[in-house]
């Protein structure tokens, strides 16, 4: 397909290819995901979702134990505001996050490595979009070295972000 | 002897160029090309499209079944006022506008364009205008350009160019841009550079 | 890590893991086999196969097979998504014998063989999906889905036809309806329609006993001008409410016999009239229409001085000897509970000014389709006379068909209706008028039974096609014969030449759209919309009549385009569903809900105010947080924002996801 | 808000009428809108095919040069011409659209010591004067309202199509409210935005002066005692050919065609010669109020 500009390994980094966890909502992000499945739209092969149901359940551990285990991104994909199937949960997901961001800073982690994107039930084709995005942007930030040991203050952060994050 | 004239018109596969279409579509402007759904919006909302020999529509299914020879030889491309209704009016949102600019692009690099045909000529002399002076004199371009294809022409365009003149609306000499003009050879020199980079 | 997990409860995992070919769906990018061994590999696997269609009654037997004779305690399969197809390996592994939530799937379909350019590429990501699952599946645990009972009554919103048709399948099957309308008669759309495709059926004539039967039907509760404002609970049981506006005339009182509207202070009418698109005017208090069910007058209490002002000398309440008249009425609120909902909540037209081209709203004889019905039907504003605006009989018509549809500036889809409409409307007025009749067509789509059939009459009719997209209308006259005439612009595609054709009368047919406030209505109802506005069906095959609610069908237009066969179609498919739904008397309950560990519990009640269904209270006894299950709806936000980690939900806990995690990256 | 002024290569020769009378209207607006320094060729339609992505690179040093001169606000940069205005935006748009041709032009201008980022937004003087000054503002300028001249406001293809985002491209307005505020009376008629041919009188003459005719024509038949055009192609086009016209037609075409800015200038009391009304083919005395 002509239009469709699939990120192969681009000039650069040695042909490094990002591994990027992805976790989607059951309602909007993962329902978006198979149409995008059912539409065929290709899109890059490097990301590798993870279904919950919804993205309020998404906590920096599980962000910071992907990034650990070897991703070398993390994309999170939720209902648009006002769209949760649960009234609120992405909002809450919404607020870890961007505090999530800030202590990534701290822990010199780029904060382009993790990326939150409201995609609703209908639009496959931003899943397209958004993957290829990432997997773009990860290929310029080169590989994500976190694979040692987990650093304690990196469990407080994670902690810390999450009760902080909690206050609604 | 009087009779029926009649002509061959039937077109065999081979004689068609199967990559005439995308390497149109590849180009700014020609992504849309296969979605168009022959309906006819170009040609009707065209204000030219009553003197040429293919209507937009038709050039648009050629150009995509690969009826290359037919398409660059068409009037229809030199035609084109540039008004960009049909770009605008397509319910497709294909830039026909930006197609036919391709199309002639490619009609003279493979230098198939009617002979004597003035708008090539008049396109190269604005080129080579800006080139040297940063800016096009409309004048002079024209002048050039009747003389190149249609000497004869040149007694009847006088009358104008001399009311020209006399209004103060067509200058002899070439304005020259401030500063340094060998900046736009440089800057046009670097964008074949470029081209050829990323080709 | 992974190596020494054992499975939480104690058992040893013996993992059976099935990669689907889905014929040549996943085949024919991943290599099904290299997966099958790799498979094989990896911990707490004993058996691996591939299978050519897993989800078949074969495939299933199986894994059947496999569980009573390998012991298998764990089934991973690798197919499509879960979403279409766990539930039909859940059953299967019951029907062996095993728990069901000992499964899990992969999606090498959706999420790989369809998504994926490459092969070598698609097969290393199905891998690690397949690997996840192993890993996930080993901390499943036995779980048990949770029965609730249902309500028995339905809620259907919107009377059109779709919204009538479901109610009264419903109600003739003895279930409590409530009929949901916010105009002040049902009948919708096809109540302005003046014949039907392609029988010619006159509208009223079929509408009409369907709308009295609604009426005296003692199962259905009929509300107009009325509007869904809240809703609640979920599938089985709903809670909603209604928000019910004044019509200041007591329907029970009301006798229609328009005495009131006779003596109204104004002599005339003064509101363009909805039911008639704007082309006549009624008087604040007034009839919708004559066949208008509840047959009852209303009050439009913006218009009327009584309402508006305070001031008016009410001959209308002198004029009605039955003392209907009510000014004082309010808006009241109803809460009903109910098993289901569905939703038949209609279309708009989409807004001809929109595009300048076609002059609608600049020339007065250029009229959209639904007003050529109005003029046409004998209870119309011409009382059937088809004369123009500017009082002419028009002798030449253009219809131009796909306005505002097939257009990406505006609706890219086909309204699917609009030729065989436009059609219709051509033999009308070849019937009626004799006019000479051109029709401008893209493509023309007469797709089911006796349309084509149809067209091939209308051919006859001596009626004039033209394939071409109209360009524009305007009164510019090239020669004297298009002087005073409105002029289409338009390229015969079909010979190739531009061609100019003056008319008297442009027709627009056009297209079906979404509500403006769809997106509100589904906020409402939690469920979702497709890019162009209509609500999206659970599966565009499978589940064409279900949202991803449960509990909440779709019937009619408000799902996409249709005509009327299709919407009474699809409303008896929703009422069906619906039907089975409040029948079975019950319904499972996913059970995903967290719970919390009291041993490690800190009280800190972070969760308590995240939770947006209230499920999580205090023990202040043990100073720990609860969750009420019956309350919990699964979304695990409480289980992200514990700081202890002793939130946790089921079929999401933290080992299951950090298995699945560490499976997607360390196997491949 | 910081304006520049690019009048391009017309508005130096047969469209001088346009760029005298533009600054004279500025000037009496008290609108600061210098001329862009080194300006060039903005590589309008001719140019497009020859070489498309260096007509492209031709427009984008323009608005290099024009970002340069950016201090706190962004530049807006005035652009008469419709050809102008036209490959101005094209070429920002496409270079958002098009990651290839925003490489090369880049990288082109880098070469020659340029840098664009995007920042400079390109504006129509109808734009300016209606969205901008703003129509009170003009009609307080007005000492010599034009009572009695029927002015059909013709917009030409370039200045609506595709890139007008400050009016409607199908039925265009601000032209009409601006002769309105000097006291005219706009026509209403059906072919504002067709083409009048322009590009093409050069080259293939019978079809560019048959759509001019068709233009004059019908404005004429709608009551229209004068043409304003916002575009220098349009202008000459509509004007200098119409001896030509009478003889391939047969008919009496006579209408004059002046440039909006001209009007204005009248309407404000300029003096002619510094609206270069002198320059025009068809005088303009003859319709009322223009005198």
């Amino acid at each position: 397909m002509s239009n469709l500009s699939l990120p192969q390994a681009a000039a650069g980094n040695g042909g490094f290819e990002p591994r990027i966890v992805a976790f989607f909502c059951n309602w909007c992000t993962y329902t978006a995901s198979d149409l995008a499945g059912i539409s065929r739209m290709t899109y890059a092969p490097n990301t590798r979702v993870i279904r919950v149901m919804c993205s309020g359940r998404i906590e920096p551990q599980l962000i910071l134990a992907a990034l650990r285990k070897g991703a070398d991104g993390v994309l999170i994909g939720g209902c648009h505001p006002g769209d949760c199937h649960y009234q609120v949960g992405n909002y809450k997901c919404l607020r870890r996050f961007k505090l999530l961001k800030r202590y990534f800073e701290q822990m010199g982690i780029e904060p382009e490595r993790v990326r939150l994107e409201w995609i609703a039930a209908s639009e496959g084709d931003k899943v397209q979009k958004v993957t290829n995005e990432m997997v773009e942007q990860v290929r310029k930030l080169g590989p994500l070295n976190l694979a040692e040991a987990p650093k304690p203050h990196h469990q407080a952060a994670a902690c810390a972000v999450a009760a902080e994050g909690a206050v609604s | 002897m009087s009779s029926l004239q009649i002509q061959v018109r039937i077109k065999h596969q081979e004689e068609l160029d199967p990559d005439f279409a995308n390497s149109i579509a590849a180009l700014p402007g020609g992504e849309n090309l296969s979605r168009c759904i022959q309906c006819g919006t170009c040609s009707s909302t065209c204000p030219v499209s009553l003197y040429m020999d293919y209507t937009p529509r038709r050039i648009i299914a050629m150009t995509r079944a690969g009826f290359k020879q037919e398409v660059l030889a068409s009037n229809t491309i030199w035609l084109c006022a540039s008004c960009y209704e049909c770009t605008v009016d397509c319910p497709r949102e294909i830039k026909v506008t930006d197609i036919m600019y391709a199309l002639k692009r490619r009609a003279m690099e493979e230098k198939v364009y009617p002979k004597r045909f003035p708008t090539p000529v008049l396109a190269k002399e604005f080129f080579k205008s800006v080139l040297k002076t940063g800016r096009s004199n409309e004048g002079l371009t024209v002048t050039w350009m009747i003389l190149k294809t249609a000497p004869l022409n040149m007694l009847k365009q006088m009358g104008l160019g001399l009311k020209l003149l006399l209004r103060g609306r067509m200058a002899l000499g070439v304005e020259k841009m401030e500063g340094d003009p060998t900046q736009i050879r440089r800057l046009m020199e670097q964008v074949e550079v470029e081209e050829k980079k990323t080709h | 890590m992974f190596m020494e997990n054992k499975a939480s409860d104690g058992e040893q995992p013996r993992v059976g893991v099935y990669v689907c070919y889905c014929g040549m769906n996943i085949a024919s990018k991943v290599d099904v086999e290299a997966l099958r061994q790799f498979a094989e590999k990896l911990p707490n696997v004993v058996v691996s196969r591939t299978y050519k269609f897993m989800c078949s009654d074969p495939g299933q037997e199986l894994i059947a097979q496999d569980i009573k004779e390998q012991k298998l305690n764990r089934i991973v399969v690798a197919s499509c998504s879960p979403l279409l197809h766990d539930a039909t390996f859940r059953k299967a592994c019951a029907k062996a014998g095993l728990n069901p939530f000992y499964f899990t799937m992969a999606n090498i379909r959706e999420q790989v063989s369809w998504v994926t350019a490459n092969s070598a590429a698609a097969t290393k990501k199905a891998k690690a999906l397949v690997a996840a699952a192993v890993a996930r599946v080993a901390m499943h645990e036995a779980l048990e889905k949770k029965r609730v009972p249902v309500h028995a009554d339905v809620m259907v919103v919107g009377a059109g036809i779709s919204g009538i048709h479901a109610a009264l399948l419903l109600a003739n099957a003895g279930k409590k309806v409530y009929l949901v309308e916010r105009e002040p008669s049902i009948g919708g759309h096809m109540g302005q329609l003046d014949k039907t495709f392609p029988t010619l059926d006159c509208s009223a004539c079929i509408l009409t006993p369907k709308m009295s039967e609604v009426k005296n039907h003692p199962n259905i509760t009929l509300w107009t001008l009325s509007d869904v404002q809240e809703v609640s609970g979920f599938s089985g049981n709903f809670k909603v409410k209604v928000k019910r506006n004044p019509r200041f005339v007591k329907l029970e009182l009301c006798v229609a016999c328009g005495q009131c509207v006779e003596a109204c202070v104004f002599k005339e009418g003064r509101v363009p009239d909805e039911y008639n698109i704007g082309l006549s005017k009624h008087k604040p208090i007034y009839m919708p229409f004559p066949q208008a069910t509840p047959a009852s007058v209303l009050i439009d209490p913006n218009a009327c001085l009584k309402l508006s002002r305070g001031k008016c000398a009410s001959k209308c309440v002198e004029a009605c000897d039955r003392a209907a008249i009510d000014f004082e009425q309010k808006v009241e609120y109803s809460e009903v509970e109910v098993g289901a909902i569905i939703l038949a909540t209609g279309y708009q037209l989409f807004d001809a000014t929109k595009m300048p081209e076609y002059g609608y709203g600049k020339y007065p004889n250029v009229y959209t389709m639904i007003e050529l019905e109005r003029l046409v039907n004998a209870a119309g504003p011409t009382q059937g006379e088809i004369v123009m605006r500017d009082g002419r009989k028009p002798k030449r018509v253009g219809i131009i068909h796909c306005v505002g549809s097939r257009d990406k500036r505006h609706h890219p889809y086909c309204s699917g209706v609009c030729c065989m409409v436009s059609l219709k409307m051509a033999h009308l007025m070849r019937e009626r008028i004799d006019a000479e009749v051109f029709n401008f067509y893209i493509d023309m789509r007469t797709t089911l039974k006796g349309y084509e059939e149809f067209y091939d009459r209308v051919l006859h009719d001596g009626v004039n096609f033209v394939r071409g997209r109209v360009a524009e209308v305007t009164d510019w006259a090239m020669t004297p014969g298009e002087e005073g005439k409105l002029v289409i612009r338009v390229e015969d595609t079909l010979i190739g030449v531009v061609r100019r054709i003056p008319v008297d009368m442009v027709v627009l047919a056009t297209a079906m759209e979404a509500h403006d406030d769809a997106d509100d209505v589904r906020r409402k109802f939690n469920i979702s919309c497709s890019k162009e506005g209509w609500f999206l069906e659970r599966h565009p095959k499978l589940a064409p009549v279900s949202t991803f609610s449960d509990g909440i069908f779709l019937a009619g237009v408000c799902q996409g385009p249709k005509d009327i066969p299709e919407s009474v179609a699809q409303a008896g498919a929703a009422a069906a569903e619906a039907l089975s739904l409040v029948d079975k008397g019950f319904v499972e309950i996913e059970p995903n809900s967290a719970w919390i560990d009291a041993d490690t519990c800190s009280g800190c009640k972070t969760c308590i105010p995240l939770c947006p269904y209230h499920a999580i209270s205090r023990d202040e006894q043990k100073k720990v947080a609860v969750v009420n299950e019956a309350l919990c709806k699964g979304c695990g936000t409480c289980v992200g924002a514990c700081p202890s980690g002793s939130a946790q939900q089921k079929l999401f806990t933290d080992q299951q996801l950090h298995q699945e995690i560490e499976g997607v990256l360390n196997y491949v | 808000m910081r304006y520049l002024y690019y009048p391009g290569c017309s508005l130096k020769g047969t469209g001088k009428a346009y760029d005298e009378s533009l600054v004279a209207v500025f000037d009496k607006l008290g609108m600061d809108a210098k001329e862009l320094p080194g300006w060039n060729c903005c590589g309008a339609t001719a140019y497009m095919s020859v070489d498309e992505t260096k007509a492209f690179a031709l427009a984008a040093r323009n608005l290099a040069l024009a970002e340069q001169e950016n201090g706190s606000d962004p530049i807006h940069l005035i652009a008469p011409c419709a050809a102008c205005y036209l490959v101005l935006n094209k070429v920002q748009k496409y270079m958002a659209e098009y990651g290839h041709l925003r490489e090369v032009i880049a990288n082109s201008l880098k070469a020659v010591g340029l840098n664009y980022h995007g920042t400079v937004k390109v504006r129509h003087p109808l734009d300016v004067f209606v969205n901008d000054i703003g129509l009170d503002k003009i009609k307080a300028a007005v000492s010599h309202p034009l009572k009695g001249l029927k002015v059909a406001s013709y917009y030409g293809c370039q200045v609506v199509r595709p890139y007008a985002e400050f009016d409607d491209q199908y039925n265009p307005q601000t032209m009409d409210q601006l002769m309105n505020a000097l006291g005219a009376d706009a026509v209403d008629w059906p072919l504002k935005t067709r083409c009048c041919g322009g590009t093409l009188t050069g080259t293939v003459e019978e079809a560019g002066l048959r759509m001019s005719y068709i233009l004059l024509k019908e404005a004429s038949k709608r009551g229209a005692n004068i043409m304003a055009t916002a575009c220098p192609l349009c202008q000459f086009n509509l004007e200098c050919y119409q001896g030509k016209m009478r003889g391939t037609f047969g008919d009496s075409i006579d209408l004059p065609v002046a440039f909006f800015t001209q009007i204005m200038g009248r309407a404000f009391g300029l003096e002619a010669k510094r609206i270069g009304l002198q320059r025009l083919f068809v005088p303009v005395k003859a319709a009322p109020a223009m005198a």
